[in-house]
């Protein structure tokens, strides 16, 4: 008996193509990631613009787990609060998840959970007998626990209408070393689809129609983005000590480099990566390296950065290249560490004790991930200081569906580094002197044959030929000439991307992953009340004149934000003095992502609207 | 006993040249501002003879240190190599870094006791851990020079301070902590005694992998009093040479015979030898239990042992681990670093 | 023959009383210290108010070293960039001081160093034979290097006419232990004012007269005066590593515990001190003896605080007390160490990621750092958070004239603490629950025999019963009492000293140690160019709304503070919103101690005038 | 090998009575959130049964850790008492300060091997120098469980990982180090020995100092593969035991006999005593150096000793050396803590 024949339905509804959320509830550790994944790249592969959402708890295994995949035919692609669809998987969550259901979803259950179908009248249930579809296609025990996610997916291809073959294509192609892991899902997403064809009757409006709004895009998360763009930065130096959700993009830039930077001639590694033994390791070996002259990374979240901040510092004061990846999780070490947060801006920008200042990327999809990487590793050994690459958890560990990369056009920038040729020809080198007006020295690395190239490395005790000093007038005049080589960076780092709306009243500032959010809520607002908004999106810190610009232009500016202090927010007010007031806020701190109806609601309340 | 002071003794006038045709003034430093008569610049007068004995390249010497009186020595050695003064007790990161970057420099720190054995105990034990191939000294005077003269952890169960306190804690030593992690070169001198220090710098430098030497060197302002145990006085007294070391550069293996007493040899990765001369009772440097149970020894007997405790220039370097091409990753071409457009291509194509 | 005889004399100008600055220009090491503050103690106990700055380098012995001491009837106690009397002791700086010296100035020599007298015909010299003098009066070779430097405070008392009783009332309680010590010196001031009586005719104008404006005043220097407030606060864990300038802070503490300290009964310790390996380690002790129901403190500069971030946000988001002394210094670690900075401000006040807040005290002089450093237990305890006590080097390692301490008049506030008797009565707990609605929970300390007194402590991933949770609500429903907590500390901070100058359209806004060169600035300004001014003093982060009036009620408000980026200038613009444009930046970063003429300087030419 | 499961699994009939009248479940802490069939849990079940053996008073139990799947176990045992999941790898620092705000709380810190030979090293080096009255765990699993996998530094050469790489370096032993540096008890056992386990808590419950365990504890998601060296199976078949271990606490001495074959026996502090039956050849606990050479000899031969490594009870702790008075800082009141009126006027009056 299937759940079609249950009373008291709700009507059917008007057909609702390509535009809903699905969220699967199950534990962690019960391999459903997989399948999850490959629900949402069949999606995806009909031309439907998705995303996918893992909310997960800071254990290994046996605790609840929340899949959410988003596809919606305009693009929409941040966290919807709201869910369509739900399939309950986890006996610990079931009431909680089915209660927190909007009235007219639909539920898919596994029939072994205790679900009274009563209790929500509103709701389309069908229930699932997982265990014996799985058991009749899974001859092999040891596999079904692992499998039996794939029989929801073929569920809901056939609920959905999503083309069966597009999840076979998506499995081979996630399976592409593993031909027999890749049948044994394909026969359990086809008993999936066979059951439900056969048992199921729809009566839900939920469809997945094929549109062409992927083409050439490519679904990645964030942190392999990252990797990704490093790689193809030339890094030569990674070290790392394991931290979510910065891991991952150690570890798949360990991946990357194995399989595309060993030396073809040699067949040794044209890089060097060290676990090491925790942060402050890991950031000193970065120092060395780039002072040595490598290109030197590390990644890691929140509390290595804290870890960090002397070093940091250091390298503010003696100019030397680093670059930081920070994925930043909601804080603090005993957190919530598998959740997001926008929460380390206040910390990285002037990290360290002492007046120390550090330029910030923020990417908001994989493909500026990507391009950022490169670009950091540029402007950290052009600036010789440290440059912070800001992602978050909700980029860093979600699936993103983004354009593909673009191959960089143009090469290194290795910065202002003297050889042995240069040394001839100036015949004078002062280490720390700002001989171009930019604020920024030369430096020479170790090992240059050159009786003037050496000179010795230290805080900020030192005149401008790197002699010891402690004189009052060499330190100002040092700090002064770091103060302006901040200033360069201004022009240098990635300016916003700015959407004037004509006769708009309201601006809105996000960065990051608030921009597919903020997005969508412009269209709510617009849609819906009518209100008008012109959008900056932040690329960076420091700031440019069209940051202030555009504040200029608003009556309020919203700056859109995932946490409680309005850390970006802060950094503007004091950039645009007077203006200050426009500034609203928008902080969104619960360690889920943003999504638009907050960011709407948020706003019409304050214009009192 | 008075010691030697940094730099500005080094005799202008030696004009020997080494096998690069420099001279001893080739490998100075900047003049010392350490308190006359510091054992760290006796230590620093021993290095810069080391480096111009064995002829090493000046300019392809990284010299760097922590923070502290002992950390601010690199800038009173070898000018022409790159110095990096960093962060207290994190040398070792910054000294990695500086090999991962470009392994072909001649890597030395110089730490004191109180920035490896307190504030950078994790990173030390982690350096040796990973055989980083440099050099690493402590110049070890039991307190902390540069904050004025607090205990560090080196220091011994009752010295004295110099405000006639006793110091309540057995020292941690660090020698016998380097032999028990598997470091594969531990020596232990003293700054009074320049001809041992000089010939286990050059046999460092012949080593490949971390040589950790541990040096008595007495702090002049603050500890070098009666009843302190790392005074010059006292280290005189209780310096117990475990052997006298001969040292023969892979470069001169012909002039050197082997010299009456020198029973044991070994051999280091590029041919350098060096020879062990028993001192009193016959000590295998090659055996590890044997130098733990010596330092145990005498560190009840309230002695200190000097010498190269513990030699195994067979253990395979981090270096040679990470298998890294030839030339340094600080200066390969953007043509070995940057793949070509077509894997770019390759990885998308997986992704769509 | 004397330099009295020499030709070419300035003219002898009118007698300047009690209004001059010596600056002693020697090397570290030798041993100077005693007898420049026997010199100042000496002026100080003839009633003229003076204060005594070292400016020493980052190193033992052997570089150069300068002591100045001011003495100002009128209780201006600041720096004072121009120096009146040189005493010159140092031969590698010895042109370079005279070469400073402004015109008029008097210039004493040891006669031993190659001066030439006519390189400046508008000083007024006198040669001294320092070796001459001493070995006369000293027999003890060894003691002559340390008791040279009382000659010239012998000198000085002739030519000041300062009673060289007072030198020797002086020497006799700094050697009260020591008496023969006190002897030798004696007999070598009085060598030194026997010489000058014999040899010199005075003919510079400076003149120390008595007066009795230093009646119930002390001389301390700054840590010293902090470690006795927290002795009196009833510390009873100090933890530290050793760093310049906090180390005097806690080697005074630990002479007061043990002289203090001791229980009279048992003759135990009811304290204990640990020099930990390091200052992630220093902190983690304050935080579990906290923890513990202990009365914790550390001390530390910038270095350390960078180094203990990480649980500095742990202390916020569990909610423990911590005690922090940072005495500032000139950044980073391997900068100048011995050189004055406010430059922890914007480090302090967030330090670790995420949204972390922290309050800040800021003593502007020894008698306000005793008293801080009791309310700053009781603050932390009360609020079961980090609260930092911001001293600077020149706060904490000068001596300073301040009122004497007076004994504290409340008992200790030990916060919220539940005991056994408490339980019963309540027969409920929740740790992190907003009983009182001011945002602090109760807390109850391990050892509580009780069944419900126990709870588990970690980050922020726990609801109101201290359970784990990550649960979206109950993460932001902690966030939001934690900024509730902190809105709280506004009305228990200590508030401003405020100073309202009818009629001034200028405020000034200072603390610490910007605070005497501030307040002889504004003299300065009115008596110079009658410019008015009133004058905020800030004594903690976070503000309160004084200081929010005090900005609207001024056209210009210059903050004056000492660090390169306006660090409490930028956390007071992010207090007043579109006044922010009034606030101005007097910001003096050179490492040593900001002087009223260059505030008078800066604030006239930002005037226009 | 299946592993026992924390807490849910200690029986509840078990209605036995300690010396204090509380049964069992009186120590037993919140449901495990770990792995099924991690090593961690078995650990967990044996410190309850400890506890509860020793009639520990619940309340005074402080139950410290860092950060990863070990240090979460804290809250899996002893719910009465106060516990504190602290920053990774710094539980030394905070267990420290908790002793030193209370000295007469029974302290308990469990970590893990990333947590303690990483990024605890430099801490963990520092608690066993000062000998801070506490038991300290390792849950040595040779993995960063919690972050998914990683080798750890005691992972052993040539160990396999999840994904089929050879770990490149041979592992920190941490009871060797310990040994090295004096701490005065040193253990280590393996998870799947609960009788051993038990024995060695309770004896360590007895110790006046720090009492070092080293756990082998497999981690059954990221390490329990075959070529793992930390899995059950791998474990299973290298321990060497050492010796049997009986313990008698004081309170129940009339009772104890001496088992055939229990030939050394050591005596605790407070009278406890732990005896040891051979197993294979003779071995001294109160002998470091044999210690040592025992744990060399082990390493070589990829095995693991367990047992109780190295014992001296007599070893001056930390608290002994502070010789503060007899009620815990915590609560001393004002008139202890804030010296009189008078006091503050002397000082003022030698400053004026
Ligand atoms: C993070 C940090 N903490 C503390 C200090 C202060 N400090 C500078 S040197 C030093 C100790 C140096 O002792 P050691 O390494 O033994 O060197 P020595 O001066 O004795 O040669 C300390 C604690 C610092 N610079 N940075
Ligand atoms: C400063 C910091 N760095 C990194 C982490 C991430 N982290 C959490 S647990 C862990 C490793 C835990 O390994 P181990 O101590 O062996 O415990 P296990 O999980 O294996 O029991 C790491 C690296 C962190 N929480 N904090
Ligand atoms: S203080 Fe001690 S260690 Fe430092 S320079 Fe002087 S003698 Fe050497
Ligand atoms: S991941 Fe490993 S260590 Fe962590 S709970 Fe699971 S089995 Fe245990
Ligand atoms: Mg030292
Ligand atoms: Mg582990």
């Amino acid at each position: 008996m299937t759940t079609s024949l249950a009373p008291d339905k709700p009507k059917v509804q008007a057909p609702v193509i390509n535009d809903f959320s699905i969220e699967v509830a199950t534990v962690n550790g019960s391999g459903s990631q997989t399948a999850n994944n490959m629900l949402m790249r069949s999606i995806f592969q009909m031309g439907v613009p998705c995303s996918g959402k893992n909310l997960f708890p800071s254990n290994i295994a046996g605790l609840p787990t929340w899949f959410t995949i988003r596809a919606n035919k305009d693009g929409y692609i941040a966290r919807k609060a709201e869910l369509d669809i739900l399939v309950c998987m986890n006996p610990d969550t079931v009431f909680e998840d089915i209660q927190n259901l909007r009235s007219g979803a639909v539920c898919l259950y596994n029939e072994e959970l205790p679900v009274n179908e009563d209790i929500r009248k509103d709701l389309t249930w069908y229930k699932i007998p997982f265990a014996r579809i799985v058991k009749e296609c899974c001859p092999d025990a040891k596999l079904r626990r692992l499998v039996t996610n794939m029989i929801y997916v073929g569920v809901l291809d056939f609920l959905l209408e999503i083309d069966l073959q597009e999840t076979f294509k998506a499995l081979k192609k996630n399976f592409a070393r593993k031909p027999k892991a890749a049948d044994v899902n394909i026969v359990a997403a086809q008993a999936g689809y066979d059951w439900a064809k056969a048992n199921l009757v729809k009566r839900d409006p939920f469809r997945v129609q094929r549109m062409n709004k992927t083409q050439g895009k490519i679904i990645i998360d964030g942190t392999s983005a990252a990797a990704l763009g490093a790689v193809f930065a030339g890094v030569t130096v990674l070290t790392w000590y394991p931290i979510t959700p910065s891991s991952s993009l150690c570890e798949a830039m360990i991946d990357y480099l194995n399989e595309y930077r060993m030396d073809k001639a040699t067949g040794k590694a044209t890089f060097a990566v060290v676990q090491a033994e925790d942060e402050l390791a890991s950031i000193g070996m970065v120092l060395g390296a780039s002072w040595a002259g490598a290109r030197a990374c590390t990644a890691t979240a929140g509390p290595g950065i804290s870890l960090m901040s002397e070093f940091i510092g250091l390298s503010y004061y003696a100019e030397i290249p680093a670059v930081i990846f920070d994925v930043q999780r909601t804080g603090p070490s005993t957190g919530l560490p598998t959740r997001t947060m926008q929460g380390d801006i206040r910390q990285c920008s002037g990290a360290s004790h002492g007046d120390t200042k550090h330029p910030l990327l923020f990417p908001s999809d994989p493909s500026e991930a990507f391009d950022m990487a490169g670009q950091a590793f540029d402007l950290a050994e052009r600036f010789q200081t440290t440059v912070f690459v800001m992602l978050d958890l909700d980029l860093g560990m979600n699936n993103w569906m983004s354009d593909a990369f673009n191959y960089p056009t143009k090469p290194l920038d290795r910065g202002k580094v003297l050889s042995v040729e240069d040394l001839k020809r100036l015949g004078k080198f002062e280490r720390y002197r700002d001989v171009d007006g930019d604020g920024i020295p030369y430096r020479t690395l170790p090992g240059t044959d050159h009786p003037i190239a050496s000179y010795f490395t230290r805080g900020s005790g030192h005149n401008e030929k790197a002699l010891y000093s402690e004189k009052p007038h060499d330190y100002k005049n040092n700090m002064d000439r770091l103060a302006r080589k901040f200033e360069t960076f201004r022009a240098h780092v990635p300016g916003p991307v700015v959407e004037y709306e004509p006769g708009a009243e309201i601006g809105f500032i996000a960065f990051g992953t608030s921009h597919a959010a903020t997005q969508e809520s412009r269209d709510q607002l617009r849609n819906e009340k009518g209100v008008k908004t012109s959008y900056l999106r932040l690329r960076a810190y420091p700031f440019n004149q069209a940051v202030r610009d555009f504040i200029s232009r608003h009556k309020h500016v919203y700056v859109i934000e995932q946490n409680r202090d309005g850390q970006m927010r802060d950094l503007l007010a004091l950039e645009v003095g007077g203006e200050c007031t426009k500034l609203r806020r928008v902080n969104h701190y619960t360690g889920v992502a943003i999504d638009a109806r907050f960011i709407t609601n948020t706003v019409l309340s304050q214009e009192g609207k | 006993m008075a010691p030697e002071i940094a730099t500005p003794q080094v005799p202008a006038e030696q004009r020997k040249q080494n096998r690069l045709g420099l001279i001893l003034p080739d490998y100075q430093g900047s003049a010392s501002t350490l308190c006359a008569g510091c054992g760290h610049d006796s230590i620093t007068n021993q290095i810069i003879r080391a480096y111009f004995e064995m002829g090493i390249p000046p300019h392809m010497v990284a010299k760097m240190s922590g923070i502290g009186c002992s950390s601010k020595t690199p800038a009173y050695f070898v000018n022409k190599g790159h110095g990096f003064n960093a962060v207290h007790g994190r040398m070792p990161a910054i000294a990695t870094g500086a090999v991962l970057g470009n392994k072909h420099l001649y890597t030395i720190g110089v730490s004191g006791d109180g920035d490896t054995a307190s504030i950078g105990m994790g990173q030390f034990v982690h350096l040796l851990h990973r055989n980083v191939p440099m050099i690493y000294i402590m110049e070890n005077n039991g307190v902390y020079g540069l904050t004025k003269g607090q205990f560090s952890a080196t220091a011994d169960l009752g010295s004295k301070s110099k405000w006639g306190k006793d110091n309540p804690a057995e020292p941690i030593d660090c020698c016998a902590m380097a032999v028990e992690l598997g470091c594969a070169f531990v020596a232990r001198s003293f700054s009074g005694d320049t001809k041992q220090m000089l010939a286990i710098f050059k046999a460092a430098l012949a080593h490949k992998g971390t040589a950790f030497i541990d040096i008595v060197s007495p702090c002049i302002t603050f500890n070098n009093h009666e009843g302190s145990t790392k005074s010059y006085k006292w280290a005189k007294d209780h310096e117990e040479q475990i052997h006298e070391i001969g040292f023969v550069p892979f470069f001169e293996q012909v002039e050197a015979e082997v010299k009456p007493g020198e029973t044991r040899e070994v051999q280091f990765q590029d041919g350098s030898r060096v020879r062990f001369k028993a001192v009193g009772k016959d000590y295998d440097p090659t055996n590890k239990e044997q130098a733990l149970s010596e330092l145990f020894k005498t560190q009840k007997e309230r002695s200190f042992l000097t010498g190269i405790l513990y030699l195994n220039p067979k253990q395979k370097d981090f270096c040679t681990e990470l298998d890294t091409v030839d030339p340094p990753l600080a200066t390969l071409p953007e043509s070995l670093t940057r793949p070509p457009k077509e894997v770019l291509e390759e990885v998308m194509e997986r992704l769509r």
